[in-house]
């Protein structure tokens, strides 16, 4: 098997033996969901207009916590530095590590959203640009949110400092995505703001790798 | 045949050693010497390409190494204070993983859990065995991976008596097969004719 | 005279010891007829009155906040590129004053905007934009304090700089767009109306004056820094010989 | 003494203009005298570190 494709399935092999990864970003997202018609009232009208903000910036957080996951176990017992040794590029080995974290959270995510919509009484027209733009856009929060965990690796307790890196550079993200659904809701043309949101995971797949590697090296030296 | 050229190490701004030259041709075994901190691990660590060296350049059959860097890293094999065993995999898939991403046969993965006495441990989830058998376990990478130069840190570290027997074993095998060592470690490791090099703390 | 001329710390340090004061004597002097000239000789605005007078601090101050991260991007790239034994000194040394800047930015802006919206924070697209060139500030920082080791922490935040700076004008982007889709009835464009030539004048003398200021200011910072890490290193030293 | 009082009523924004022109006076001598105050510390700090490593080579010879 390619050694590609032997670290991914390894990370997914370690994700599906301890398990709770993904189930806890489930649970963070539907849980930050059900917060807010709590805070805001069960308004329909209300909660249909705020739906397509509130899933984003719940499922925006709850991919960010699930982050440290990603390099911190192997770097504290010894595989991030058997993996930069595997012969295969690091920027390679860290692209095979973010897929396997959007495969174990940001597409469990991608399938909890419509029926959280649900909940907030999202208008019918926006499930179809809820998923293509969840589709699209958690890849590159993954992506993004690679830099700030390998940053944060020799960081006692990074997580808070890992959100405070991470987040101003989830922004374009959110504002792509959420745009999106509004006018698609709006019966606008979703288009351009798909586009966009597709532009900047594209430009994230050859740039974030390469940074997260660099990062990583730093830290293992 | 792996070179080392005037080799120099710094550590934050402190010099760890410098102008360092060692030499090793296949089927010889190079080990360390030192108090601690004069740099045993640095220079492993150097070796690996974990760590760029202050000054000098390795060379391997005198091709300079840091113009392949990859290629270097898929012809060694490092094992380090960290056993990078995971709890949840057992002791095959811990050995298997590794010989798939580093392309390595996979019917070795056997042969390795033989040479080191964990046959019996193969299915068992890592997390119930003793830091030896962890140890063992990584250990056992060595000899599942084509890797021709090993580069040992303290291997014999929780190893008991018949586990560094295993590693002796393992050591004449590989150079019985023209691979090569560099390992530090202040346990005899009873292997004969050995080169030495000793580091002086500066 | 190659780039390495200066990275020579006791040649830098005697360097900026001799312009240091001079630096600062002078923003000094222009601040204060910068100051004269906004409080007194520009008559007020037809339209906002004397409140147009914050101008003179509000965009001098956004114009730094902006100056610093990319001198601190540029810095970095120096000190991750060519290995620039200063250039991480400089970033770090820049930073807190880019966020002191741009921490006035955001309050002058917001006591600008008070008489005319009526409330104390807009979310118009530029204050917003600068809002989050603030946390990225506060993160770039933070990184610096938490990794121990002096030269990883140094790579750390080089990185950060970069990936930072590869997104402000992204982030710009994005919250012009948000904004355009969100238009408020925004009564006054943030950068206020056509400076005419009475205005330029004095705006020119305070952008100079902060400018100036932060050469001064980032000299001491710097030649602290460069002490920080001799004292660490001879702490270093003591402890291990 | 109405022009004195008419300029600092600031048309009325006095409110205003004199706090935005206080917070930038006094956060910008704030980071001076802190900037400053930082390195004469080091400054001291690195002086007595290194009299006293000279004074123990001083021994030592």
């Amino acid at each position: 098997m390619k050694p590609f494709g032997a670290v991914i399935a390894r990370d997914l092999r370690l994700a599906v033996r301890q398990g709770g990864a993904t189930f806890l970003a489930l649970v963070f997202f539907l849980l930050t969901v059900t917060l807010f018609p709590l805070g805001i009232g069960p308004e329909p009208a209300i909660l249909a207009r705020v739906a397509p903000g509130v899933l984003w910036v719940a499922a925006l957080l709850a991919a960010m916590l699930s982050l440290d996951r990603l390099f911190q176990a192997d770097f504290e017992d010894g595989s991030l530095e058997q993996l930069t040794l595997s012969g295969l590029p690091l920027g390679g080995i860290v692209l095979a590590k973010i897929i396997a974290h959007w495969l174990t959270t940001g597409l469990p995510l991608l399938l909890a959203a419509p029926v959280l919509a649900v909940l907030l009484n999202m208008s019918d027209e926006g499930f179809a640009a809820l998923l293509l733009t969840m589709l699209i856009g958690t890849p590159a929060l993954s992506l993004i949110g690679a830099i700030g965990a390998a940053l944060t690796l020799t960081v006692r307790r990074g997580g808070v400092l890992l959100s405070l890196l991470v987040l101003p550079l989830y922004i374009p993200v959110l504002i792509f995505g959420v745009s999106a659904i509004d006018a698609a809701v709006h019966g606008l043309n979703a288009k351009p703001h798909v586009l966009l949101l597709a532009a900047l995971t594209l430009a994230a797949i050859p740039l974030c790798p390469w940074a997260s590697a660099a990062a990583v090296k730093l830290s293992l030296e | 045949m792996f070179q080392g050229r005037d080799i120099a190490c710094e550590r934050g701004e402190r010099r760890i050693f410098s102008g360092l030259d060692f030499e090793i041709s296949p089927g010889q075994a190079l080990v360390l010497r030192g108090p601690n901190g004069c740099g045993k691990t640095s220079l492993l660590r150097i070796a690996a390409t974990l760590l760029k060296s202050a000054a000098g350049n390795l060379l391997w059959d005198g091709a300079d190494v840091a113009e392949a860097p990859e290629e270097h890293r898929a012809r060694l094999h490092f094992i380090g204070h960290q056993d990078a065993v995971k709890g949840a995999l057992t002791v095959r898939e811990n050995i298997a993983t590794w010989s798939n991403i580093r392309r390595s046969a996979e019917d070795r993965v056997d042969a390795a859990m033989a040479a080191f006495g964990i046959a019996h441990l193969a299915d068992t989830p890592a997390q119930y065995l003793s830091a030896g058998q962890h140890r063992r376990t990584a250990l056992a990478r060595l000899v599942a991976s084509r890797a021709a130069l090993w580069l040992l840190d303290e291997p014999t570290v929780s190893l008991d008596a018949d586990g560094t027997a295993c590693l002796q074993r393992a050591i004449m095998d590989h150079r019985a097969e023209k691979g090569m060592v560099m390992a530090a470690t202040h346990i005899e490791l009873g292997l004969d004719d050995v080169e030495f090099l000793q580091l002086k703390p500066q | 005279m190659s780039m390495h001329y200066f990275a020579n710390p006791t040649r830098f340090n005697r360097l900026a010891g001799r312009i240091q004061p001079w630096a600062g004597g002078l923003a000094a002097i222009l601040l204060v007829v910068g100051l004269y000239m906004a409080l007194f000789e520009v008559p007020a605005d037809y339209q906002q009155g004397d409140t147009v007078r914050i101008m003179f601090v509000h965009v001098p101050s956004a114009w730094m906040a902006m100056f610093c991260y990319s001198f601190l991007a540029v810095a970095s790239a120096v000190a991750l590129i060519w290995k620039h034994p200063l250039a991480d000194l400089a970033a770090k040394a820049s930073a807190p004053i880019g966020a002191g800047f741009t921490f006035l930015a955001l309050v002058t802006g917001s006591i600008w905007g008070k008489p005319m919206w009526g409330t104390w924070w807009v979310w118009d697209a530029r204050l917003t934009s600068v809002l989050i060139l603030f946390f990225l500030y506060l993160g770039y920082m933070a990184l610096w304090q938490s990794i121990e080791d002096g030269q990883k922490a140094a790579k750390a935040a080089a990185v950060l700089a970069l990936v930072g700076a590869v997104n402000v004008p992204i982030i710009k982007f994005s919250v012009d767009w948000w904004n355009t889709l969100h238009q408020p009835a925004s009564v006054m464009r943030m950068d206020g109306p056509a400076i005419h030539p009475s205005m330029l004048w004095p705006l020119l003398i305070m952008a100079l004056a902060f400018q100036v200021y932060f050469v001064a200011l980032l000299l001491a910072r710097m030649r602290m820094e460069l002490n920080l890490r001799r004292i660490r290193a001879l702490r270093l030293a003591e402890r291990s010989s | 003494m109405d022009a004195i009082g008419q300029f600092f009523a600031m048309g009325g924004y006095a409110a205003y203009v004199w706090p935005a022109f206080a917070i930038v006076l006094v956060v910008m001598a704030l980071m001076w005298f802190t900037g400053i105050h930082g390195w004469r510390k080091s400054e001291q700090t690195l002086a007595a570190l290194r009299s006293n490593r000279r004074q123990r080579e001083g021994d030592a010879e």
